[in-house]
């Protein structure tokens, strides 16, 4: 057989391509993507202070000292104190745990689930997309601030039940996106193959379809990790969130972070900077990375 | 076309029917009800059990759960909402300013957005991964990060700190004095407007960037065109279909969504009367708020169809 | 048709267009030289990714920036060199004076813009006509490429016309403002055999009739045999071999053009045990052998080929052949090289 | 010794027996309509199709797009429940088997698709692209089994057995044609539908894989129905020819009768229509252009469904439907003014 | 008057002379009160209907208590807001005995509507507050189940026949919920005044815009000639308090009658110097911890005694002042009112010693003789942030100081109160709020559950509920003050029953322009705006 010439000529991917694939990937992100490159650092750089927070945080965010009410940055306390004194820049640090298990969280449980429902809705199609879509329908019309409020009410007020209340209403907007992306997968004559081979419908929806949105999924991923952190922010800012003493951003931003925005700012500011830096980074990541993936918006 | 719409106009209907059945259960799955709500707040005497269920039943909250569904919507399907079981006036009544309100606010702030979303996308669109395409995203990125509340308390202090002013704190309709409603609304508004041009912004650019990759675009060059007129003429027509998708969307969002910007800049809207009927546990305003914002997202989003069709001749002539 | 065989019309020098990709720099074209002469059907010929597109988008100035760009070479066009021109001189010759069709006749017509719009647009601008010289130049277009009712018609969106319409509807386009010269990039390839059929005839009739130019870009021999009067073959994004059709087709000088004659199956022939394809892939453009681009695919290479590129050199009149065994090659009716039998 | 003789061949049939049998065969489409929209649009994709395969042997389908080829490959593949008629396969109806029995039938009836980059799953490498059908199926249940068939089937079909790791993005169109073929092979089918296998191939390409699915056929005994639009390549590689137009067959006969003495005259003008790669043969040829366009399948012309651009209609063609007859022994022809 | 009341009213006005209180009354005698303009106030909340005798919250007091009047008031120059006056009653006399009391009416009284206020009225309002009607609700019918009978014997006199003697009567008759409605509109229709106004106030009703706002205007024909001196007034429904402090800062109000916290006064002092004065108070308001009895290990009262022994009071008061709405360290009543425990006596009590180390060593001594030490607990705490977050986060540190661990459960508002009827908490905030410092009011609360289901330490108390009755039928102010102080210590000491934290502080920082205004220890007091007046009239 004379195919053997014909192989050994065009194997043109060697090894050391494969080697260095995944350097060459980040390294040609942080060229061609600048932004997306600064956002990805500030993550890394929030997930490291998370991480290591015992040991960076200067001091233990619970401690209150009254000694040290409402004390402006100086040499002690970097950027300032609260209303019970306890240090402001610990409390961020540790506050970006918090954050962080809210975003990663909920974005992950939200845009999976999603993506399951939208998937699924996809593949079979017909009477079950149709159920599937309405109740999407009715998830998204609901008003968010509603279903946090009820979910608050009947679980209460625990970190994981937050998460659940933010993750209610990333699911259908996720499923969306999911499903219309699967839908064009659908028609892939991969998964006619897959469906011509005699697969069951799981494999080929968690397979063959599901690891084919991974791109929609990681873009909505992204997207929902910053959400994910504001919308804690906020419900926590209406009173819903995590509650004291735990440190929160959000909830650092809450009440006498107000009353005192005059008299004594740093209480609000930096707490506000330090949720603006990350949904900003996590954005701008996940901008680059949609403009990454999809392959509409591609350049060159 | 037609029994396109019809059957998109139509499926609202099973929509609308399942928000108000998880809005009736989840009410009554939440602890607490409107009688504990108002007799124990806790700064009058204890109050009897007797007059709580006497009060319960005056509400018709001893009746079966089926019964008092069946009561209420058969109501909804007559647009009679009944009456707020904390006020006990009309629900109508109850909503009507607060309505107006937001959807002024909604409508404002959904210009102001389109207003920075449509220029600022184009043009981060065309000089893609140049510097102007970078501040415009990170403008707009910037926008989506801040929380509107933030936003919200700084723009008030800043009015308070250096202008020793504060934005009126009623509501005044635009049609009984304009100059004084719009120097109350113009603020939230913007807030809100920025951080949902952010939004827009993005949509406007990747849907910019996918027309400007299509073949149309490409023959229109060919042809000789000027970049204005394919710009306006070839470009945005088709990328605006989606950006008017969104937003859309946001301004059904906004109807009901604004909650703490309503609470920064002391907005009796909608928003915030969803808190105060639901930690009021108000059943029934807090049922038609739901439906109300729940029908006018639906039929936004129905819009959004009819729009489609008449901007896109491919769905107009199907 | 009047011989104008001196008329060069177009004369493509050296041409050079390259694309930054992440896998490094493609040489799409790289120093091409061609030219068409008024009146004429030049073809260019090759597979995906040869470079023949990019050649035609170079002549319009159209490469998508700032990917790819222009980086050598001239484009004479009637006396003007086409590189050297502003966007806003390059402009009045786009669609005025170099027309341009494209393949896919279902996504080069804006769908939320009329049909009239979209033909009488081009008329506004390059020949200053009101909207009502406008209008009925566009029903004349149409009545040429053989749209009846063109008054109606021209008020319809381009989903309700078929395929094949639609890429009248293209060609009406480029007609409209009576070019010297239409470049159609695989005008047929999406179409049925039938409808190709149907529009290369439109075609050859629209050129005979107006005495305009023709480049045809095309994969499929059978149409460059119909339609060209010289074809230029392109591979790797430089020409391996031109001359008349008939020439190339009777007697092709380059083992690429031999065995792209060789490989398809022809109506004409008596059925052949087994197909004669030219062996390998096609080459990554980023990563090309330092010789000829071909040679790993050759069955005639010799030593010289892996080394040295040849250049385009004659091989019998206006017949050149980039290949250093040119005069050594078989013809293309002689017995395959390696004939294919199952183990 | 041949690297593909642990593959089990077909067993010993005599050659000529039906393997598969079309009758019938109508699968309409229904657009629009919905909850409450009122009666759908209905689209006739295939309209009463009848063939017959016989073991070993490429029956060729081809018609322009639209015409309803593609959809009678996936309804015999199941992909599309059929509307009406019926897929005898080996001697069972398969529209009406089970589930369960289905599954079984799809391991003998496979499939290469048109579009090497679309019909393979970006996210797995080709071994397990390979290696799942058969484990699926239990054909080979031992693991590392799989692994030397999955290398055999690689070098089956003239790839390298270390491909197995590699992306479908890492390889070139013509690779991955192979590679869908080699899929196609691991559930050791009798019958392939050829979906377009050439068609997006790049033409030095195209020949490569038809000489490697002619070598296939031989060496597995595999019986194939070739769906194409390219006449010369359908020529090329078919026993038999149908040719379809707007979801009925028109005629159909074997290869050499249809291209020496076409009788419909859809199948002249088609074969006229086809440009040969020769000037000098194209100075001289006498073309049958079609007028007009192929009608929506929404709305078909009455009667023969051809008519409309038939340049020998007659009055009675807008009226009668023309029924698929033998005009010659096993020539079969539907026209009423043959 | 009968000359045993005489003494009565001796004891309360010396109680109330020797009052320290923050604020000097208003200089209501300096300037003569100007007549004009209109009075701007934002409200937190607004009124759910119109009719005080149904509802709880200051949201219906303060838009709506001008345009009625009650039976009795609380004297409005009276810094601790416990002196009843009279209002449409002219004067009264009580019986020996102590059970019947006579009321003369005023005459030439009018409601909005023209109509003459007659003894019918005041007979048919309390009626419904006492005896209400089948489908009337009154929330305060079992604050008055000693009356035994209303009569109205003629035009101008009103009788109540009580059943017992009971001190804290005419307290209760000066209650500010307690308005005079119509009687023949009453009889027609006991829902009428829920949506609408028809008083005999000093300003009458012009409109409401359902969140938005409430304007009243003068009542020309007001029987308090000379009064009002406003042309009007207008409240704001604001719920938001930074929005409130912001209004009164931009002087588009002058004045918000609820309170502001510390924060807000003085970032409002600062801001605006001398055009801000400051009235506060201690308020009648108290944020206490009660510990569920039937949690184990809570129904040890060593356990009880340690938590409450674990809080130091005086430092938490001084640094909890600067940020929340709590200061006064109190037993059972607001300092400076009539019965409260002079401070002295009060660091006798466990947990207000003034020595914390001490009382922390004891209350670790107690917690290892009890086998709770590492203590783990939930509070329960409601979902309202000012005070209950401060006061929290306060009373998890203290106890963390003794070795207790404590989470923080935040239960919505409206869900909390099932959380404490069921008793599904360890340790919950519990919360007392009145609109008079009076120890009938005030102490009832913490009798045993059986006969008072809003004790919410699920105990019973014998030996608690004897000394609460017999304070209540005390006959001379001494007498009660000596009962009230032993209920005090043994709910608080022995038996450590509920914790007290700090008493509410109430900080109303209003326009300078405002006078004749009184703060008091309550913000449902005090909002007739009968006496109050703008010093440069209208300006806004």
């Amino acid at each position: 057989m004379s195919t053997a010439t014909d192989i050994a000529s065009v194997d043109t991917v060697t090894a050391a391509d494969r080697g260095r694939r995944w350097s060459a990937v980040v390294a040609d992100f942080c060229r061609r993507r600048p932004l997306g490159a600064i956002g990805a650092g500030v993550v890394v750089l929030m997930i490291v202070v998370a991480l290591t927070a015992p040991g960076i945080a200067p001091y233990d965010p619970l401690n209150i000292d009254f000694a040290a009410m409402l004390a402006p940055p100086d040499a002690a306390h970097w950027l300032g104190t609260d209303a019970y004194g306890r240090d402001v820049l610990s409390r961020i640090i540790y506050g970006s745990q918090t954050a962080l298990i809210v975003g990663f969280g909920a974005a992950f449980i939200g845009a999976t689930a999603g993506a399951v429902l939208g998937v699924g809705s996809a593949y079979f199609g017909g009477r079950t997309d149709l159920v599937v879509q309405r109740f999407m329908d009715i998830f998204i019309s609901f008003p968010l601030i509603i279903l946090a409020l009820a979910m608050v009410a009947i679980l209460g007020n625990t970190l994981p039940n937050l998460i659940i209340a933010i993750t209610v209403p990333m699911i259908p907007r996720c499923s969306l996106v999911i499903r219309s992306s699967a839908l064009s997968i659908r028609e892939m004559p991969y998964v006619d193959a897959a469906r011509a081979a005699g697969y069951g419908h799981a494999r080929i929806i968690l397979r063959h379809m599901l690891p084919n949105v991974m791109a929609p999924y990681l873009i909505m991923l992204t997207s929902f990790l910053g959400q994910a952190i504001l919308l804690e922010a906020s419900l926590s800012f209406l009173g819903l969130g995590v509650q004291e003493p735990t440190a929160a951003w959000g909830l650092m931003l809450r009440g006498a972070a107000v009353e005192f925005a005059e008299t004594a700012p740093w209480m609000a500011l930096f707490p506000g900077l330090a949720i603006s830096l990350a949904v900003f980074a996590f954005n701008l990541f996940g901008d680059s990375l949609r403009d990454a993936l999809d392959p509409k918006l591609r350049t060159g | 076309m037609w029994r396109y719409l019809i059957n998109r106009f139509l499926l609202m209907i099973p929509t609308l029917l399942g928000v108000a059945i998880i809005i009736f259960l989840l009410l009554r799955v939440i602890p607490g009800d409107v009688v504990e709500a108002k007799f124990m707040s806790g700064e009058g005497s204890g109050v009897s059990n007797e007059v709580l269920a006497a009060e319960r039943a005056r509400l018709g909250l001893d009746k079966p759960v089926w019964e008092q569904f069946a009561i209420w919507i058969w109501g909804v399907a007559r647009f009679d909402f009944g009456i707020s079981m904390w006020t006990g006036g009309p629900i109508s009544e109850e909503i009507a300013l607060r309505f107006a309100l937001s959807l002024q606010v909604a409508l404002m702030a959904t210009i102001v957005a389109t207003l920075l979303a449509l220029p600022l996308g184009v043009i981060a669109a065309l000089k893609q991964d140049t510097w102007v395409d970078y501040a415009v995203r990170v403008f707009s990125i910037a926008g989506l990060a801040m929380p509107s509340f933030w936003l919200g308390i700084l723009m008030i202090l800043g009015f308070l700190i250096f202008f020793k002013w504060v934005p009126p704190m009623v509501y005044t309709p635009f049609w009984i004095d304009p100059w004084q409603n719009m120097v109350q609304l113009v603020w939230p508004a913007l807030a809100v407007g920025y951080r949902y041009s952010a939004v827009a912004t993005r949509m406007t650019r990747s849907s910019m960037l996918e027309v400007l990759r299509e073949d149309y675009i490409r023959t229109a060059r060919a042809k000789g065109l000027w970049l204005k007129l394919i710009l306006v003429r070839h470009a945005l027509k088709n990328a605006m279909l989606p950006v008017v998708t969104v937003i859309g969307l946001e301004f059904a969002f906004l109807l009901g969504g604004l909650v703490v910007t309503e609470q920064v800049f002391n907005l009796n809207g909608l928003g915030l009367l969803f808190v105060q009927a639901i930690t009021r546990r108000d059943y029934t305003l807090t049922q038609a708020l739901v439906l109300l914002v729940a029908a006018a997202f639906i039929f936004v989003n129905f819009a959004m169809d009819v729009m489609y069709a008449w901007l896109d001749p491919r769905i107009r002539f199907r | 048709m009047t011989d104008v065989a001196a008329d060069t019309l177009l004369d493509v020098r050296d041409l050079r267009t390259e694309f930054a990709t992440s896998h490094g720099v493609v040489r799409a074209v790289d120093g091409v030289s061609w030219d068409v002469r008024a009146g004429e059907t030049v073809a260019l010929v090759g597979e995906s990714g040869c470079g023949k597109s990019v050649s035609a988008l170079s002549i319009m100035g159209l490469v998508a920036r700032p990917a790819g760009r222009v980086v050598g070479g001239e484009i004479w066009f009637k006396g003007r060199d086409l590189l050297k021109l502003s966007e806003d001189e390059m402009r009045d010759i786009r669609g005025r004076e170099i027309a341009m069709v494209f393949q896919e006749p279902m996504t080069s017509l804006n769908p939320v813009l009329t049909v009239g719009r979209q033909i009488t647009e081009a008329c506004e601008i390059h020949l200053g006509y009101t909207p009502t010289q406008a209008h009925a130049r566009a029903v004349e277009v149409l009545g040429f490429v053989g749209i009846p009712d063109g008054a109606r018609r021209l008020k319809q969106y381009p989903h309700q016309f078929s395929g094949g319409m639609r890429q009248r509807l293209m060609i009406a386009i480029a007609l409209s403002c009576r070019p010297d010269l239409i470049l159609a990039d695989e005008p047929t390839t999406a179409l049925d055999v039938t409808i190709q059929a149907q529009i290369l005839d439109l075609m050859k009739d629209l050129s005979r009739q107006f005495g305009t130019a023709n480049l045809i870009i095309t994969h499929n021999l059978g149409v460059v045999a119909r339609y060209a009067d010289r074809v230029n073959v392109m591979y790797a994004g430089k020409i391996v071999e031109r001359g008349t059709a008939r020439e190339i087709y009777a007697n092709p000088r380059h083992p690429y053009t031999l065995g792209l004659l060789r490989s398809v199956p022809r109506l004409d022939e008596p059925k052949r045990a087994r197909l004669d394809p030219i062996q390998g892939q096609p080459p990554d453009l980023t990563r090309l052998p330092p010789g000829c681009a071909f040679a790993p695919r050759c069955a005639f290479a010799i030593d010289r080929c892996r080394a040295e590129v040849p250049p385009l050199t004659s091989v019998g009149g206006a017949h050149q052949s980039a290949c250093w065994v040119a005069d050594s090659l078989p013809g293309v009716a002689a017995k395959p090289v390696a004939e294919q039998v199952p183990a | 010794m041949s690297v593909a003789e642990n593959l089990p061949e077909a067993p010993p049939q005599a050659a000529g027996d039906v393997i598969l049998e079309v009758r019938d065969l109508t699968k309409h489409f229904h657009l629009g309509g919905g909850l409450f929209g009122g009666p759908p649009a209905v689209v006739k994709a295939v309209d009463g199709v009848s063939f017959s395969i016989r073991r070993g042997e490429t029956l060729g389908l081809v018609g322009e797009s639209g015409c309803g080829k593609t959809t009678t490959g996936r309804c015999i593949l199941l992909l599309e429940q059929p509307t009406g008629g019926q897929v005898i396969f080996e001697g069972k109806d398969l529209t009406k088997l089970s589930p369960a029995e289905i599954r079984v039938v799809r391991r003998k009836i496979q499939v290469i698709f048109q579009d090497p980059y679309s019909s393979l799953n970006p996210r797995m490498t080709i071994g397990q692209m390979l290696d799942e059908p058969m484990a699926v199926h239990g054909i080979v249940p031992e693991r590392r089994a799989r692994q030397d068939r999955v290398r055999e089937l690689l070098t089956v079909v003239g790839l390298l057995p270390s491909m197995a790791s590699r992306y479908p993005h890492e390889l070139s169109g013509g690779q991955r044609q192979r590679v869908g073929i080699a899929r196609a092979l691991a559930t050791e089918p009798s019958l392939i539908i050829c979906d377009e296998p050439v068609s997006a191939l790049d033409v030095s390409i195209q020949a490569q894989i038809v000489n490697l699915l002619e070598n296939l056929q031989e060496q597995f005994h595999l019986t194939y129905l070739f769906v194409a639009h390219d006449l010369s390549v359908v020529r090329h590689i078919s026993d038999r020819v149908a040719v379809m137009y707007l979801g009925k067959v028109a005629e159909i006969t074997d290869r050499t009768a249809l291209y020496a003495e076409p009788l419909h005259p859809y199948t002249q003008a088609l074969l006229s229509a086809v440009p040969i790669p020769d000037p000098e043969i194209e100075s001289h040829r006498q073309r049958m252009v079609l007028g007009g366009e192929v009608p929506s399948a929404l709305n078909p012309p009455s009667g023969c469904v051809f008519h409309p651009r038939c340049p020998i209609a007659i009055e009675d063609c807008k009226r009668i439907v023309p029924e698929v007859r033998e005009v010659r022994p096993g020539h079969r022809v539907a026209c009423i003014r043959v | 008057m009968n000359a045993r009341r005489m003494t009565w009213f001796a004891g309360i006005l010396s109680a109330t002379a020797s009052l320290l209180l923050l604020t000097a009354a208003d200089a209501l005698a300096d300037e003569k009160p100007r007549s004009g303009g209109e009075l701007i106030f934002p409200v937190p909340s607004e009124p759910p209907s119109y009719d005080a005798h149904r509802e709880q919250t200051f949201g219906v007091i303060h838009p709506v208590a001008p345009h009625y009047n009650g039976l009795l008031r609380f004297d409005p120059t009276d810094p601790t807001g416990t002196k009843p006056v009279a209002d449409l009653a002219e004067s009264w006399t009580v019986s020996d005995d102590g059970l019947t009391y006579i009321f003369k009416l005023r005459k030439g009284v009018k409601f909005h509507d023209g109509a003459e206020m007659t003894s019918a009225d005041v007979k048919a309002s309390y009626d419904k507050i006492v005896f209400p009607p089948a489908g009337v609700v009154s929330d305060r019918k079992g604050q008055y189940t000693v009356v035994k009978a209303i009569e109205a014997p003629d035009a101008n006199t009103v009788v109540f026949r009580l059943k017992w003697p009971a001190v804290s009567f005419l307290a209760s008759l000066a209650s500010p919920w307690n308005w005079i409605y119509r009687a023949e509109i009453l009889a027609k229709d006991p829902h009428w005044y829920e949506t609408h106004i028809n008083g005999t106030g000093p300003f009458t009703f012009v409109e409401h815009v359902k969140g938005s706002h409430w304007v009243g205007k003068k009542n020309p024909n007001y029987w308090d000639k000379g009064k009002p001196y406003l042309d009007g007034y207008r409240a704001l429904f604001i719920k938001s308090s930074a929005a409130q402090v912001a209004a009164v800062r931009g002087e588009r109000a002058h004045i918000q009658f609820r309170g502001f916290t510390p924060a807000d006064r003085d970032a409002l002092k600062a801001a605006l110097g001398d055009k801000i004065t400051v009235a506060e108070s201690p308020w009648d308001c108290l944020l206490m911890v009660a510990p569920n009895h039937q949690k184990k290990p809570f129904g040890d009262k060593r356990v009880r005694r340690a938590l409450t022994l674990a809080l130091d009071r005086y430092a938490g008061s001084k640094a909890l002042s600067r940020i929340a709405i709590v200061k006064e360290v109190a037993g059972v009543q607001v300092p400076g009112t009539p019965y409260a425990t002079p401070p002295a006596e009060l660091e006798k009590l466990a947990g207000y010693g003034k020595d914390i180390n001490a009382a922390r060593a004891e209350a670790k001594k107690l917690l290892k003789e009890a086998g709770a030490e590492g203590l783990t607990f939930t509070l329960s705490n409601r979902g309202v942030p000012m005070p209950y977050e401060p006061v929290a986060v306060w009373l998890i540190d203290q106890w963390r100081q003794i070795g207790v661990t404590v989470k923080q459960e935040v239960v919505e508002a409206a869900a909390y109160y099932g959380v404490l009827k069921k008793g599904e908490f360890d340790i919950a905030m519990d919360f007392q709020c009145g609109y008079t410092v009076e120890p009938d009011l005030d102490l009832y609360k913490f009798t045993s559950r059986s006969k008072n289901p809003s004790n919410f330490g699920f105990y019973e108390d014998k030996v608690l509920d004897d000394l609460y009755e017999k304070q209540s039928r005390a006959k001379t102010v001494d007498e009660r003050k000596k009962y009230v102080r032993e209920f005090e210590k043994r709910l608080l000491d022995e038996e450590a029953h509920y914790m007290m934290t700090l008493q509410w502080h109430r900080i109303i920082p209003h326009s300078s322009k405002v006078h004749g205004w009184q703060v008091t220890p309550s913000h449902y007091l005090n909002n007739m705006l009968d006496t109050v007046w703008l010093s440069d009239g209208p300006s806004h």
